[in-house]
């Protein structure tokens, strides 16, 4: 499985690669897209590379931190459609605590360090790049 | 004189009209902060990229500050959106 | 749907009942039937009735208090076998915050408060019931 | 003289040798611990009921000096396992 894919997320996919009888805990986290004002859909690009190698540390720094964890991730690529998920994150592990934690840890290392952008559609045809910032560049990011 | 390749993302290649360039930079401690300022010089739409703009070298993000080498791959990152 | 289940559940239907394009935080909770000592599964059962009734109450108060969310969960009954799911929560919000506090609630207050109970399978055909609050009765507890 | 019946689950279904029975306890506040005691005289096998075992009635938890009511179910809960 890649950590980058241009199809439908599959959660089951996600669990069967981190259960295991072992482990008596999943969390699991899905992001979809939202249906914020007109918004029909998002593009979602990336640095490939470095977004898988930034995976791969964040997955790691989890693993490092709750041993008995096993985490890990999916996130698409190119257009994705409304509430259909862009993310899926599963962390299985023997006691809930530690799954619930190092779901909870991925997600939010994920929002602050992967080179992955959002173009959002809107229903007129125009799109916007999403600055989660806040810093949002009046006009100039609402292009075509 | 460090040369490295320099990528551009999402709006950031929007802006510069291209996904990628090559750069030489002079000196022999040059950093992103001087490949930025090359990168402004010779592709006109990079004017317009942010005065910091988010960087990356060799696949991890680093400060305007660091260090370039010879072969490096340095990218200008627009704000994250992930997740 | 149905709160309590003799079939395996089923993480889709679950997730289909709560989440909707408002909603772009989903978060789920799988307990599975973990692998401890000679275990090969265990017998689910419990008091219907008030099971519904508290499990009814426990999504009316999280839906209380995080209004934007919807949960729902299904928990299995009868023989699970190992590494199965014994239960399964899901909350979908509006943001990822709502989403994991309101399946972190879920999961605590029905660990809790539903009356369900676990009868231990062995690999040597033994039984046991098992007590959570530690209070194990020795020998007592481990019947045929 | 309030008429209940009392359901036994799990564990104290197997000591009480039975799932439900019925029980008449007398005074006009009778309350689950009344119950209780009524049925550890009338079944044998739930005197190995612990002294204070969790209780519900009308399918809510309640403390054993809460009240009941002609047509009550109250229940007899082993240590909660859900999950």
């Amino acid at each position: 499985m890649t950590y980058l894919s241009r199809s439908p997320i599959s959660v089951d996919s996600l669990l069967a690669s981190v259960q295991s009888p072992a482990r008596g805990g999943t969390c699991v986290f899905l992001g979809t897209v939202r249906s914020d004002d007109d918004v029909t859909g998002i593009d979602y690009s990336a640095y490939d590379d470095m977004a898988t190698a930034e995976i791969e540390r964040i997955l790691g720094e989890a693993q490092e931190r709750w041993t008995n964890a096993r985490v890990t991730l999916q996130h698409r690529l190119g257009l994705v459609p409304l509430g259909e998920a862009s993310i899926g994150i599963v962390a299985a592990a023997p006691h809930r605590d530690e799954a619930f934690a190092a779901c909870r840890y991925v997600i939010e290392e994920v929002k602050q360090r992967l080179p992955v952008w959002k173009k959002e559609l809107h229903a007129d045809g125009t799109t916007t790049w999403v600055d989660p910032s806040g810093k949002q560049v009046a006009g100039g990011l609402r292009d075509r | 004189m460090p040369n490295v390749t320099v990528r551009f993302f999402a709006r950031y290649a929007e802006l510069a009209g291209c996904d990628s360039t090559a750069v030489r930079v002079s000196g022999s401690a040059a950093t992103v902060a001087d490949v930025l300022a090359r990168v402004r010089e010779t592709i006109p739409g990079a004017r317009d990229l942010p005065p910091r703009p988010l960087a990356a070298v060799n696949l991890r993000q680093v400060k305007l500050d660091a260090r370039v080498n010879d072969g490096d791959e340095v990218a200008l990152l627009p704000p994250l959106a992930g997740g």
